[in-house]
Formats: C-alpha cells, structure tokens, sequence
C-alpha cells in the first residue's frame, strides 16, 4: 500500500448524503406503509454500507478519496477525506449501524413513536459517517454537532422522566462539548489560517492559545467521550435509550470524541508539537483514571446497561490512552480498540436488548438462567464480554496487546499496568453475569415473562445482527491477514509520518 | 432611471403610506394588496440596486442636484444596499404574514393604519442606511422611533399601550443625544455629510479632543438605547412581547439593525479606524456588549411567554453585534454586518413563529405549549432551526457571523481576545439553555399520543416563516454573497 | 446683549424648574408655556427668527393646548 | 426731540409693566391681580409699542406695531376676562368666601 | 434607589458636559469651524441660486428638501400614530376569517361594533 | 349667495390687513392676497359676520373714534389709578362684585363696554349679557362712581341713542 | 356655564380668527422673504381653527373637518410634496431639484420667486395646519 | 444711545418677568398662574419689538405678531379647562 | 478648571444649553408622573435646540435674510436654523405621540404615575 495519493472522488460524500436521503424517505414513506418503511430504512443502511465498503477498494490501494463542496464558501467548505483511518472506523460504523438497524425493525415494533425513531437512526448515521469522513474541521464540527443533536432524540426516546433527565443532561454536554470545539476551531483557524485536516500539524507554534485550543478540544471531545471528570451523562443516557441505539451510543457516537482527539493530537497538532510540549500528558493521566474508575464504577451497577455504560467509560479510558502515549504501536492499537470496542459493545448491548424484550430484565441480578432460555443470545454475549476481558484470540486481545505494547514503547509501563488492573476488572464485573446466566437457577419470583427455564430465543431478525456482531470478534482474528489490525497499523504509520 | 433608484425606494414606500388613508376612503380592500405591491416592488429595486453597488461602486445621488457639503447625499454603498434588501425582503415578508395574522391581534379597524405605519417604517429604514447625511439620518431615525411605539401600541390593549409609551419615552431619550452629538460634530467640523466631516475631524480631534469624545459617546447611547443596547435595553422586552407579532418581527427584525447599521455608519465614517480602536468609549461599549450577551441571555433563561423569552434573546445578540463592532477588527466587522442579516432573518422568523402559535392556540405561555411541534411541525421546525441557528449550529446562518465575531475577538488578541471569545461561547451554551427546552416541550411534551398533522395556519402564515427559514438554511450553507459584501463593506468601513 | 441674554437664560432654566417642580400639572403646562416663550426671545437674540416664529407659534398654539387636552382627559394633580 | 418722547413713552411702558408687576405680586387674589394685568399690561405694552411706532414712523414695521397694538387691546381684557369668568365659578377669594355668595346670588 | 440613578447620571453628565464645554470654540466668533464653506455659500450664493431672500427657508426647501420631506413624514407618523392609539380614524381591512364570521367592510369602519381581539 | 356685501366688506379689511402686513404692491402681491381673503372671507363669513349683532359702524364712524379716544383717556386714568393702590404701603382694597345694568343694546357693543369696563378704572367684567353686567371692583368708591364712567356714555351715543 | 354663550370672548374670537388666518397664509406664502414658511404658518391657521374649536365647540368643528377629511388634507400635503420633488426627476434633475434644472427662479424679493419654494410652502403649511387640528381634535373627542 | 434705551428697557421687563415667574411658580390657583403667564406674554412681545429694533431687523416683528395674535389661545384653553373640566 | 472658568465668561450660551438639558434628562428619569417624563423630554430637546442655534451665532451678525438694503454685514449661519425648524417638528411629534398614549394609559390605569402603573400591571398580572 502506498500512502498519499489523492483522489478527488464524489464517493465519500455520495456516503454521507445517502442516509440524508433515506431520512426523507423514510420519513415520507413511514406513513404510507409499514413494510415499506421497513424495507426502505434497511436499503438506506445497508447501501450506505455498501457504498462504504466500496470506498475500500480506494483505500486499499492506497488511494486518499477527497471532495470538496462549496469552495468558494472558505473556511465554510465542505470536505471530506478518506484516509485508512476514516476508512476504517466509518466502515466499521457503517456496518454496526446496519446491523443495529436490522435489529431494531423487531426491537422497536410495538414501539411507542417508531415515526420518529426510524428517520432519526438514518440521519445519525449521517452525522457519523459526516464526522469520520472529514476533511476539514468545519466539517467536522458540522457533523459532529449534527450527530449529537440527533443522538439527543435516541437517548429520549422512551419520553420517561428518567429519559428526559438524561436527555437534558446529554443536551448540556452537548452543547457544552459543541461549543468548547468550536472554540478550539475558531482559535486552530485564528493559528493556522486553514482548517484543513490533510496535513499533519498545521498549527505553526506551542503558545498560551493554542495550548488552549488544545484544552478545549480535550474537554470538548472528552465530554462526548466520556472522559473521567466529564461522563456523567454517560451512565444516565445509555440505559435510558432503546438497546440499538445505546448500542449505536456507545459503541459509535462516543468514538466520535476519541477520533476526534485522534485528530485533533495528530493532523492539527501534528505529532513533533505534542511530543515536545507533552501536552497530552494530562490527558493520559486522566484517561488512566477513567480507566480504572470506569471499572470500578461498573463493579457496582446492577443495572446490566448502566454496567456496561460504565464498562464503556473505562474502554474509552484505553482508547484516549493508546491516543495520547505518542508512540505509533499505541496508536495502531488504539485505532484498533475503536474497533473492537466498537463492535463489542454493540454486541453487549443488542444482547442487553434482546434479553430485555424477551424476558424484561434489566438488572444483574435477576439474570440467572437467561443462558438456559437464551443460549445463541448469551453465547454472544459471553463472547463479547470475554473479547472485553481481553481473551485471545478475540479482537480484545488484539488490541490490548497493542496498547500494551505502545505504553511500552512509549517508556512508561505503569499504563501498561493499569491496563492490566483494568482488564481483571473487566473480568470481574463480566464474569458474575455470565456465570449467573449459566449456572445459576432462577429464584421465584423472578420470572417477567413466561417461563425462565424454557427456550425462548429473540427472533431472528434479532438474533442474526448479534451473531454476525459475535463473529466479527473472532473471524478477523483467525484469518490471516487481520485486516483491520492491518489497517489500524498503517494509519498509525500514516499519522507519524514526518 | 436607475440612477434614481436610491431615492425611489425610499419615496415610493413613503408615498405609499401617504395614499393609504386615500385608498381606505375608497376601497379599503385594496390597502394590503397596495401595501405588498409597494414593498416587493422596493425590494426588487432593493437588489437591482444592491448589483448595481457591486458591480459599480457606490452611487452617490445629490438630492436637488446640489454638491454634498451642500445639499443631502444619499450614498448607497454595499452597506446601505445590503440593508434596504433586508429592509424590504423581510418587510414583505412581514406584510405577507400580516395579511392573515393581524386578525388576531388588531382591531379591524386600525389594520390599515398597520399597513400604513409599516410602510413608513420601511421607507425610513432604507432612508436611514442610505442616508451620507448626519441629520437626514436623525430624522429618518425619528420617524422610525415614531412608528415603533405606534406599532407596538396598535394592539391597543393596556399592556401594549403601557409598553408603547415605555418605548416611545425611552426613545425620545435616546434622540436628544443623537442631536446633541450631531450637533458636536457641527460645531467642531462645520460639515454635516459624513465623508467631510470625517475629513474635518482628523484635523479637529487636535484641537477639541474632548468634544469629539463626547460626540461619540452620545452617539453610542442614543442609538444605544434604540438599539437596545444591554443597559439601556428596558423598554425592549415588553414592547416586543405585548406588541402584535408582526410588529415584533418588524421592529426586533430590523428597526433594532438598522439603528446599529445608523451608529455603524457615524462611528466609522466620521472618526475612522486609529481613533475608535484607541477610544476608551469603545473599551465602555465592549463591556457593555458582553454583558448584554450574558445578561440577556440570562434573563432569558426564566421567562414563561414564548415571545418575551425571544425577546430578551435580542438582548443578547445585539451585545453580539455591538461586540463585533467594537472590536474594530477586520473579522469582527465582517461578522458584526453578517449577523445584523443573519439576525434579522432568525429574530423576525421567530416572532412570526410566536405569531403562528398565537394565531392557533390564542396563547404564548411556555407552559401551554407542550406538544406544539406535533400538531404544527412546519412552524415548530423552522422555530426549532432559528434556536439551532442562535445557538450557533453550523450550516446554519448564525453560525456563520458567530464564527466570524469569534475570529475577531481573537484578531483582537491577547486575553481580553480569549476572554471575548469565552462570552461568546458562554453565551452560546445559555442560547441552548433558554431554546432547547422551548423546542423539547413542543416536540416532546404533552399529550404523546396527539397525531402528527399539517398545520392548520393558513398559506400566507406559513410560506414567510418556511422562506425565512430557508432563507437561514441557505445563508447557513452558502453564505458567499452576503459574506462577500459583508467583507468588502466591513473593508469599506475600517477604510482600507 | 450679553446681559439680556444672560438675564434670558437664566430666567429659562428657572422657569425649567419651576416646570418641573410644579405639583399641579396644569401649573406646569402654563409655565411651560412661559418657558417656550421666553425661548422665542432667545431665538431671536440669536438671530433665527424663523425658530422663533414657529417656536412661537407652538409654545402658544400647540404644545400647551395639547397638553391641556390631555390633562383635561386625564388628572389633573400627581 | 423724538428721541426724548420715544423715551418718555419707552420708560412709561416700563413703568406701567412695572406697577403692573408689583400688583400681581402683591395683590390678594385672582381678580384683583387681573386688574394689574388687564390695566397696567395692556397700557404698557401699548405705550413700549407706541414708542417704537413714533421712533420709526409710518414705515412696514410701524404698521406691525400698530396692528399690534390694536389686537392686543382687543385680545388682553378678553383673555383678563374669561380668566376672572373661569375663576369666579371655582375659587376661594381671599376673604375665605365663595366668590359665587358675594355676588349676591343669594 | 430609584432616585440615586438618576441624581448619578445626571451627574456624570454634568462633569463630562462641563469638561466638553471649557473645549469648545468660543461662542459668536466668526471664526469657527462652523462658519466655513458650507454657510459661506448658502449666504453668499444662496438668493442667486434659490431665488428665496430668507436663507433659512431657501435652506429648508430648496438645499435641504429631502430633511423637509422627512419632516413632513414625520407629522404623518405622528397622525397616524395619534389616530391608531386613541382609535378615532377607521382605516379598517376586513380579513376572510372576519368575513366567515360575519362581517362586511363596512364594519370595517366601525370600531364599536363588533371586537374582533 | 357666496359673494354677498358681508363677504365683500370683509374680504376688503383682510385684504388691507395683508397689503399693510406685507407691505409690497407687487402684483403677485396684489392677486395672491386678495385670493387668500377672499378664500378666509367665504370659509368664515357665516360663522363670523352676524348682521344683526352690531351696529352701523360705517354710518358711526366718528362716534366710535370718539369712543375710542375716550377710552384711551380712561385707561391712563385707570392705570394712575392702580399705580396708586398697588405702590402704597398698605393695600386700600375692598374687592366686591356687583351686578350692574345693561346698557347696550347690541352684542358688539355689549363686548366693547365690557372690554371698555375691564379697561377703565378699577373695574373688571366677568359676565355679560342682554340684562346685567357682573363687575368686580377694587374699592368701595368706584361703585358709586361707576354709572358716570365717560366711556360708556360715548358707547351709547356710538349705539345712536 | 357654556363656554360658547360667553359673549365677549365668543365676538372677540369672530373678530380676531379671519386675521390670524390672512396672517397664516401670509407667513405661509412669504415664508422665503420673511421668517416663516410652511411650519410656522401652518401652525398659526392651526391655532385659529383650535380657537375656534376652543370658543364654540369642538363639536361643531369637527363637522367642518372630520377626521376623515383631515386625513384626506394630510395624504394631500405630502403627496403634493412628493409630486414636486418627483417633478425634479420629470424635468431631468434629481429628486426635489428646484433652480438646478430649468424651473424658473423669479425676482429674489417677490413673492413668486424660488420656484418651487412657494409650493413646496404652501403644500407644508396645508398638511401643518391639518395635522394640528387633527391632533387636537383627536385629543379632545369625547369618546 | 436709543438702542441703549431700549436695551435697557428690554433688560427691566426681563427683572419682571422674574417676578411674573415668582407669581406663576407659586401662584396658588391657575387662574392666578394664568394672569401672571399673560403678563409674561405681554412683557414678551414688548421685549421682542425692543429686540427687532435694536438689532434693526423689523422682520422680528412678525414673531411679535404671532404672539399677539395667538398668544391668548393658552388663557382660553386653560380658563376652559377650569371652567368646563373638558375641552 | 482655570480654562473652564474664562470659557464660562464667552460660552454662556453652552453652559445653559447644557443645564437645561440636565434638568430634562433628571426630570424624565427621576419623575414619575408621565407628563412631567414628557415636558422633561421636551426640556431636554429644547436645549439641544439652542444648543445648536447658539453655534450658528455670530458677533454682531445679521439674521439671514437677505434683501433688505443693509447688505454686507456678517450674517449668522444659517444651517443650524433651519435644522432645528426639523427638529422642532420632531419633538412636537413625539410629544403629540406621547401625550395621545399618555390619555389612553389613563383610560386603561386610571392613574398618571409610571410607578403605580407599573405596580397595577403586576397585580393584574
């Protein structure tokens, strides 16, 4: 593969207009018929996956897609740009939001407001796709905004005085995060006279202000992150909304923020900066915290999402550290963990819905013998939450090896500690429930829906989106070519190119 | 013909109202068709003008033929341009909008003085911004603070006749200052026309320092407190909130800008760039404009009427825009002009928005609105993006002028720069704070089950708000032209 | 002349005051009356008799009569 | 010559506004104060106006002057009388009574 | 409270104005900056080229017509604005919905007949 | 019928008003002013000219300067007469109303013995019509020497009685 | 007491209200040979009609000028005016030439000299004179 | 010399005028108010006339005549006021 | 302050104008009563007025009227005049407005004082 050569391709934003697209669809078409809306609501991802996955041919020749909307607007531009890294994580997303859309057409079938659910899912996709394809900040930022508001009406969705608790706290970040990277996007323009994200470091010197824009772009995207002081909302929001969409939340949407540091560290900082002011630094120590903190906070959850909310901070913790070591193994696994994570903690939380529909258990505590009555169910789940605990030879492995390794490489071992300390947490907080589920008979009483010991599998249209969820944890990894790792690594290497 | 346009926009909306008690003793049916005529023909010339400024340069027309240091000159740069077409488009918009609307809030028997009062309104609005003349603008800002007040008290019921008088006070207040500092400007220069006694005050400064300082400030607090500058803003929310709702749109819309475009042209056109970027006044103005942006939003924060709510929200942004101007950066004046646009176009949007609920559920209590959005989406959608857009959602047009205020604030430099910048943000996030529960409670409140139907409004109600709101969209999306002459008339301003 | 005017001025802003000062508002316009009056002389001292014949014509046919209107619709005390 | 009676006529005017000055100031109530208006003002601004009509003749002005004259002959005891006729019906005169009652309407 | 703002600003007010004052060109000399070109010509040029003897007027209606126009626009404003509060001039319009209730436009004229707000 | 005497003879007035107020024989002049009384003339002859409230003032004409004479007289008399009330230490003043006769027989010469009254020594009218006259006076001796005011007898020859 | 059967004043007012209306248009005519002009005259004729509003009765004036017919008189005063500065633009000048282009100025020290001037006087002075009555007559109303 | 007459003149009813002013400051009814405004409306016209004459400028006069013919609308609104409580 | 005192003896006409436009704008803001709030205005524009005038004064000027045989002679400015004849225009504009809603205030308040109006509409309220 050869890095650099630029194409100028309508693709990347065909990508991202699709789902606008679908969204009118959809939203025109769901009054008409429910079948149709259905069938066009899946077309819309699915081709918008497709298109994606098409982008890879691209990428994998090496090839940079760029295109450029509304020029003569500047700084106002439009651009998007896939690189390796876009690539993968947009491809990644593209096809978690698929799944997650296949199963929710089941999920939300007696669903309260499906009118406004089913357009909402479709346009998220937009701003996500929008986000991980920029090519500039200002698209970015459009997107990402875009995204968080749209995300606002996945985590009300249930329109309980819980949910709109939540969704006012999501909105308070959001806002909050959306104006704090304004603030880094105006001060990185006032620098550096361009927003464009080709290039790596485009602001010309370390001073107060852009140290502040750093700090800014921190805070900003440790908010949709979730990073330790700043993810409150977190835990609140993720139980709150329907599975899929905490499932999309968190396995998608809060990756806007570490890509978004990603980013921010290396193509508008650019790696020699960051190395010589060692401004990460506080990020590091504060994504070591989360870490461990998220961990031990979901020790405590009984309630199985707001565990695996929390489950998801401490992840985020190992992202936001594999970002900020500054070394180029580390990177390559914290590209990686995106992934993973991505796709781990989709499956966990279809399970949790799953689980939830079939027999409307919400808490830990009352899992026993969901395995007996859901085994293809728990069996993914037990997967994911062994990739989580980092099992070889499940991506969670992968990626934490890799992790490990740039924490090595990056001179500072205690990171790696933590990371261990972490992963046995993980094992700590996971382990209860698959035994639970397992081994454990229910206790009278307990019972919500129909009989506990009997096999009630989720249907199909469920259950496939989780399976096929729970092959891609082992399937890249047994192949031969782990052609994600393969992709995470390259554009590592692309980032710390000099 | 064309030569003739800066004057024919403004004597042919003025003669308008003129005939209007004419045509109501003949045909009073014919007064609201008269009235769009007029306007949408002023809003055509409007842009035939606008292309001409920018293709040409300034028009500079002698009224009598007589020489400026003599006569009245209208100057019709791409400033003055750029105003009379919002002037006028939103204008028609207005009045499109009130032909269905003021049944709800006017007497039937005043409406035609409405029709009359806005026209007036209108003409001296472009009057004002065309204007190179310092005391032709001082009457064009009477007349405009005259029709004000009547506007805000033709609902004729007690809270707007209380407000009306508030206004009409506060303003009468703010014209003596007005006069007083033209009067300054004439006794240190001699010169009335702008561009001489610019060229006069240079040398005059020298010597009567004092009272060009002076000037300047009774020229801030006059159209300070017009313009509803932060603490001279007492008048503001209770006019906007009692007055009908096209009068809200109308006077929040723009009366509000073109004030701000009138202290924009006598600031910069008479003491030039050094000066105000060294005045301590503008330091004053500075302080001013950021805790109006704060406090207004503030205030913002706990009112219970819909239109009160938007109302203090102009507090706030017209601290943005004084913010802009004082900033007396490149950027910050780009942003400044642009958001007087982008402004207009969401605060009129937003009162005619307030205006449709009114005109359907005959009630403005925040309380009372739970589950608009589901049974008028359009009018709550295109309220919905007027919030995203003051909050500063990018592809939206508010974005856009914030962006470019915040870029001056940090051309501005140092910490007082990143301190602008950090108003600004703040304000932003309380923008949210005050909006997103207005928009969570129509979407999402009260009776979950109601269906989904097609507003109810009629055409002329809904097709201004929807061409408003695209208007927003679209200046969000491709802001080039306005930016464009923002650019060259902020370029224009601070002379270079 | 500069003692007339003086005496004019100063003669104006105490018939300003006591304008202002006056309780019964009826009072008040009458003295208004006289303040416009006396600034008519002032116009002329400073030689713009056109201000002076429409001050003139106001202060005694206009300003007064309206406000009288009004307090004859309204009250007349504070 | 005509200079001396200009001023005999200028200083009696004053005069005359003087007196009529003291008497508003010093007299007891409405109606007695409107005899030092009506009387004393009407002669002397009669008496300034007349001297300036002999200091300046027959000219435009001097036909001004008169006219002034006359109509403020006619205008000032209308205006003293509709005063006193507004007063009569609503005020305490300075001996404590109804002006009304004094009138013999009783 | 409600007194000490305005004794405050009045205060400010007076300090500043009389700092300004002692600044400015003495008052009645000819050579201020005020009597320059401008009053120069509309005295000197001013019968020859409006034909009014009184400058003022010439000024007023000739130099400076546009202002006069405003004038008058104001006096308009102000009717219209008098006649709009204290309701005494109908200029009525009759709107459809007013029409589907009943009315016609010659209610329009009448303000008592029928309120509509 | 528009152009009747009174409109005529009052036009004529107006329009020496306006020759003697603007001073100028130009024939703009001329034309311009006659039209302007003429047009005040028409619009106000109906509410102002009343035939039968006045009496022959043409006829009359050196009566009434007599009056008028007389009048002036009284009026400095009148004015020494206040002089002395108002400049003397104490005030000697005793106020009183008193209705007095009417006279007159004409409404406008009702008005100008009133305004005569007013003028003249230490008296002042309040209330006119066709029977009485209200008379405030200032001092108890101007009662008793009221009926033989001049000015009134040279108002009632004026009246041609 | 009426207002109205007050004799003195009632004749004295007849008497007076012709001349300040001859006055009026004197002051409104010659406004540019001495001081005056449209306003002030204007004003002095709307003084005479508010006297004869004051002395008989507001109501008996408001039959000779109806707020309809006063709003009439104002729309034609201004519109008159814009007619004359729009007769500029006829003649090939701009907006309210009057002596640049080819409109007569007269004899300085007549009364038709500056061209438009007079009318331009005239049209003011009506729309004044109108526009006071209609104020005060607005204020007075009973309503 | 005469000019200085009449300035000095001018000068003596101004001091009255003070007194006037006294009278309708304090005066305790309207009517009261009302003479000593009258008597200021006449001091006035006479100040005028004095003025327009020692600034040798007759067109002055035509303010004078203004008041005069006009000035007493004020008195009659007032004492209608008084009398009526209307206008 | 020296400076300011022999400024005194020559720019009288400033120091009044700007006195009496301080007793306006004290009168509009402290006062409550609404016509004493629009005399003050009326106060406060007046002295502009004369403000304005007096700078178009000059020493032994003429008015500027021309054609009356004594040519020659400095004449005052002319401008100044004739601006503040519009502005005289204005002000009684805005009185007229103000008075017209004040007589509407006292229909619906019953009252003249801006506080009490203000208090009674939070009692309605």
């Amino acid at each position: 593969m050869v890095q650099g050569v630029e194409t100028y391709s309508h693709l990347p934003g065909l990508v991202v207009l699709i789902p606008i697209i679908f969204t009118a669809l959809v939203g025109i078409f769901q009054k008409k018929s429910f079948l149709l809306r259905n069938w066009i609501f899946i077309s819309g991802t699915a081709l918008t996956f497709a298109v994606m996955a098409f982008l890879g041919f691209f990428v994998l020749r090496g090839e940079t897609l760029v295109a450029n909307y509304l020029v003569a607007m500047y700084p106002f531009t439009i651009t998007f740009r896939v690189d390796t890294l876009s690539f993968l994580i947009a491809v990644v997303a593209a096809g978690v939001w698929l799944l997650a859309s296949i199963y929710c057409l089941q999920y939300l079938k007696d669903d309260h407001a499906p009118n406004r659910y089913f357009p909402v899912h479709v346009f998220t996709l937009a701003g996500a796709l929008g986000v991980f394809l920029s090519g500039n900040l200002y698209t970015f930022f459009l997107f990402y905004e875009v995204m968080a508001f749209s995300g606002y009406l996945f985590v009300i969705h249930a329109e309980t005085p819980e949910a709109f608790k939540a969704g006012s706290r999501y909105l308070m970040v959001t806002i909050l995060s959306g104006i704090l990277v304004f603030t880094g996007v105006i001060i990185t323009y006032q620098l550096a006279g361009t927003l464009d994200l080709g290039s790596l470091g485009i602001i010309p010197d370390a001073n107060i202000v852009s140290l502040i824009a750093f700090v800014a772009f921190i805070i900003g995207f440790g908010f949709k992150a979730g990073l330790f002081p700043l993810h409150t909302w977190l835990p609140a929001a993720h139980p709150v909304a329907p599975s899929p969409a905490s499932a999309l939340l968190s396995g998608i949407l809060i990756k806007t923020g570490a890509y978004g540091i990603i980013r921010v560290t290396y193509n508008v900082y650019g790696i020699e900066m960051m190395q010589d002011t060692g401004w990460p630094t506080i990020l590091l120590i504060f994504a070591a915290i989360t870490t461990i903190y998220g961990s031990m906070a979901a020790l405590v959850q009984d309630n199985l999402k707001r565990r695996l909310a929390y489950s998801s901070i401490s992840q985020i913790g190992y992202i936001l550290m594999g970002g900020a070591l500054l070394t180029e193994r580390g990177l390559a696994g914290d590209i990686f963990h995106i992934v993973s994570h991505a796709t781990i903690k989709s499956t966990l939380f279809l399970t949790a819905g799953a689980i939830i529909t079939k027999t409307g258990i919400k808490y830990v505590s009352q899992m026993a013998g969901v395995g007996r009555k859901m085994p293809y169910t728990m069996g993914a789940f037990t997967l994911a939450a062994l990739a989580m605990i980092g099992i070889p030879p499940l991506n969670g492995f992968v990626s934490k090896w890799a992790l490990a390794l740039g924490a090595l490489d990056a001179g500072q071992p205690g990171y790696a500690v933590v990371l261990l300390i972490s992963s046995m947490l993980n094992a700590l907080y996971y382990l209860p429930i698959v035994i639970l589920a397992y081994f454990r008979k229910p206790e009278e009483g307990t019972v919500l829906y129909g009989d506990m010991l009997r096999y009630d599998e989720v249907r199909a249209s469920m259950l496939v989106p989780i399976l096929i969820l729970a092959l891609s944890l082992v399937i890249f990894n047994i192949l031969p070519v782990n052609l994600p790792l393969v992709l995470a690594e390259f554009s590592a290497r692309a980032l710390f190119q000099h | 013909m064309i030569y003739q346009l800066p004057v024919l926009i403004v004597v042919q909306l003025l003669l308008g109202s003129f005939i209007m008690p004419i045509v109501g003793r003949f045909k009073n049916q014919l007064i609201p068709y008269i009235s769009l005529f007029l306007m949408g023909l002023s809003h055509v010339f409007s842009i035939i003008l606008l292309f001409r400024v920018v293709q040409e340069g300034n028009i500079h027309y002698h009224l009598g033929n007589w020489a400026p240091p003599w006569g009245i000159e209208i100057v019709a740069d791409l400033l003055g341009a750029y105003m009379a077409v919002i002037v006028t488009g939103i204008g028609f918009l207005v009045l499109v909008f009130a032909w269905r609307h003021i049944q709800r809030e006017i007497n039937y028997a005043l409406r035609g003085w409405f029709y009359t009062l806005v026209l007036l309104i209108a003409g001296a609005m472009v009057g004002m911004v065309i204007t190179n003349d310092l005391f032709n603008m001082y009457v064009m800002v009477e007349i405009v603070s005259l029709c004000g007040p009547a506007l805000v008290a033709i609902r004729n019921n007690r809270l707007a006749v209380e407000a009306g008088f508030k206004y009409l006070i506060m303003i009468a207040l703010g014209s003596g200052p007005i006069l007083f500092g033209i009067a300054l400007i004439y006794m240190i220069t001699g010169h009335l026309n702008m561009t001489f006694a610019g060229q006069e005050v240079i040398n005059a400064i020298q010597e009567y320092p004092r009272v060009a300082l002076l000037a300047q400030a009774f020229f801030i607090v006059g159209f300070g407190v017009k313009a509803a500058l932060f603490p001279l803003h007492v008048w503001l929310p209770d006019a906007y909130s009692y007055a009908p709702s096209p009068s809200s749109a109308l006077l929040a819309g723009l009366a509000a800008k073109v004030y701000i475009v009138g202290l924009t042209r006598v600031l910069f056109n008479l003491y030039g760039i050094e000066m105000l970027s060294t005045t301590p006044l503008f330091t004053i103005l500075k302080i001013m404009a950021v805790a109006g942006i704060i406090m207004g939003s503030i205030m913002a924060l706990n009112q219970k009427d819909i239109k009160r709510l938007v109302a203090y929200s102009s507090v706030a942004q017209i601290g943005y825009i004084f913010l802009g101007l004082s900033l007396v950066t490149g950027f910050s004046v780009t942003g400044a002009v642009l958001h007087i646009l982008n402004h207009a176009l969401i605060k009129s949007m937003m009162f005619l928005c307030c205006g449709v609920i009114i005109y359907q559920k005959k009630t403005s209590n925040i309380d009372e609105l739970g589950g608009v959005g589901k049974e008028f989406p359009i009018t709550m959608i295109c309220f919905g993006i007027g919030a995203f857009a003051m909050v500063g959602i990018p592809m939206l047009n508010g974005f856009i002028s914030k962006w470019y205020i915040s870029l001056g604030a940090l051309e501005y430099g140092g910490l007082a720069g990143l301190m602008y910048l950090l108003v600004i943000i703040l304000s932003s996030l309380l923008n949210g704070l005050y909006y997103l529960p207005v928009l969570i409670k129509a979407f999402l409140g009260g009776d979950s089950q109601k269906e989904t139907q097609i507003d109810k409004a009629p055409i002329t109600l809904i097709l201004p708000i929807v061409i408003l709101a695209a208007g927003i969209i679209i200046l969000g999306l491709l802001p080039f032209v306005p930016l464009q002459i923002a650019s060259d008339a902020a370029q224009h301003l601070l002379g270079q | 002349m500069a003692v007339l005017d003086l005496l004019l001025l100063s003669i104006l802003v105490l018939c300003a005051l006591a304008a202002v000062r006056t309780r019964d508002l009826l009072g008040a316009v009458i003295i208004y009356a006289a303040y416009s009056l006396l600034m008519a002389i002032i116009w002329l001292q400073l030689g713009s008799p056109d201000v002076a014949i429409t001050e003139a014509a106001l202060g005694a046919g206009v300003t007064t009569i309206l406000m009288i209107a009004t307090i004859s619709k309204t009250g007349r005390y504070e | 010559m005509r200079e001396i009676i200009v001023m005999i006529f200028l200083f009696g005017g004053v005069f005359f506004f003087t007196v009529g000055t003291i008497g508003v100031l010093r007299l007891p109530d409405v109606f007695c104060r409107l005899h030092a208006n009506t009387k004393s003002d009407t002669l002397g601004v009669g008496l300034v106006l007349a001297s300036l009509v002999i200091y300046e003749g027959l000219s435009s002005a001097g036909v001004k002057l008169i006219f002034m004259i006359i109509f403020i002959w006619i205008t000032n005891p209308t205006a003293g009388h509709i005063i006193a006729r507004a007063s009569y019906d609503t005020i305490v005169d300075w001996t404590g009574q109804l002006a009304r009652q004094k009138a013999g309407e009783d | 409270m409600r007194q000490i703002i305005p004794v405050f600003l009045t205060l400010v007010l007076g300090i500043a104005l009389l700092l300004v004052v002692a600044e400015m060109p003495t008052f009645g000399d000819i050579n201020n900056p005020a009597h320059n070109v401008v009053s120069e010509r509309y005295i000197n040029q001013g019968v020859r080229e409006t034909g009014a003897q009184n400058i003022v007027t010439a000024i007023i209606t000739d130099y400076r017509a546009y202002d006069t126009l405003g004038e008058v626009t104001v006096l308009f404003a102000a009717i219209a604005a008098v006649l709009t509060v204290l309701n005494r001039l109908r200029l009525g319009v009759i709107c459809p919905e007013d029409r589907e209730r009943g009315l016609t436009d010659e209610d329009a004229g009448d303000p008592d007949s029928k309120d509509s707000c | 019928m528009v152009f009747s005497k009174d409109v005529l003879g009052m036009t004529l007035i107006l329009y020496i008003f306006w020759l003697l107020i603007s001073w100028s024989l130009n024939w703009v002049n001329l034309i311009l002013g006659f039209t302007f009384a003429l047009f005040v003339a028409i619009f106000m002859a109906p509410e102002i000219i009343k035939k039968e409230e006045r009496p022959p003032f043409f006829a009359r004409g050196f009566f009434f300067l007599r009056f008028v004479l007389i009048l002036i007289r009284e009026i400095f008399k009148a004015n020494i007469q206040v002089v002395q009330i108002v400049l003397s230490p104490r005030l000697m003043i005793t106020p009183q109303f008193v209705e007095v006769k009417q006279v007159m027989r004409y409404p406008v010469t009702q008005v100008l013995w009133g305004n005569s009254i007013t003028l003249t020594p230490g008296t002042l009218t309040l209330d006119v019509d066709d029977e009485k006259i209200l008379v405030h006076f200032l001092t108890e001796d101007m009662v008793a020497h009221f009926p033989e005011n001049p000015v009134g007898k040279a108002l009632v020859e004026f009246e041609g009685r | 007491m009426r207002m109205q059967e007050i004799l003195i004043l009632k004749i004295v007012v007849r008497f007076v209200i012709p001349f300040i209306q001859v006055y009026g248009f004197y002051v409104i005519t010659a406004g540019h040979l001495s001081p005056g002009g449209g306003f002030a005259g204007g004003t002095i004729v709307a003084a005479s009609m508010v006297l004869y509003a004051l002395t008989f009765d507001a109501s008996q004036g408001l039959e000779k000028l109806s707020h309809e017919r006063a709003s009439l008189f104002e729309s034609l005063g201004a519109i008159w005016y814009v007619a004359l500065g729009l007769l500029g633009i006829m003649v090939g000048g701009n907006f309210l030439t009057n002596g640049q282009i080819g409109i007569p100025l007269g004899t300085p020290g007549y009364l038709i000299s500056g061209g438009l001037i007079p009318l331009l006087s005239f049209g003011i002075g009506i729309k004044v004179a109108v526009t006071v009555v209609s104020l005060y007559y607005s204020l007075v109303e009973e309503d | 010399m005469i000019e200085t007459a009449f300035l000095v003149a001018a000068i003596l009813l101004m001091l009255n005028v003070i007194f006037c002013l006294y009278r309708a400051a304090v005066g305790p009814t309207p009517g009261d108010r009302v003479v000593a405004i009258n008597m200021i409306t006449s001091k006035t016209i006479a100040v005028m006339a004095l003025v327009s004459f020692m600034y040798h400028e007759e067109l002055f006069l035509d303010v004078a005549i203004t008041y005069t013919l006009i000035g007493y609308t004020a008195t009659i609104c007032v004492a209608k006021y008084l009398e009526l409580k209307r206008l | 302050m020296a400076e300011a005192i022999i400024a005194l003896g020559q720019n009288y006409f400033f120091y009044y104008a700007l006195i009496l436009f301080m007793v306006g704008f004290y009168t509009t803001l402290s006062h409550s009563n609404i016509l004493k709030k629009i005399i003050g205005i009326n106060i406060m524009e007046t002295s502009i007025f004369l403000f304005f005038v007096a700078l178009g004064y000059v020493e032994g000027g003429q008015a500027p009227i021309m054609g009356r045989g004594a040519e020659g002679g400095p004449y005052m400015n002319p401008l100044p005049s004739a601006l503040i004849l519009t502005g005289i225009v204005v002000s009684v504009s805005i009185t007229a407005f103000a008075l017209a809603l004040m007589v509407k205030l006292y229909q619906f308040y019953g009252t003249l004082d801006a506080d009490e109006i203000v208090m009674l509409r939070g009692e309605r309220e």
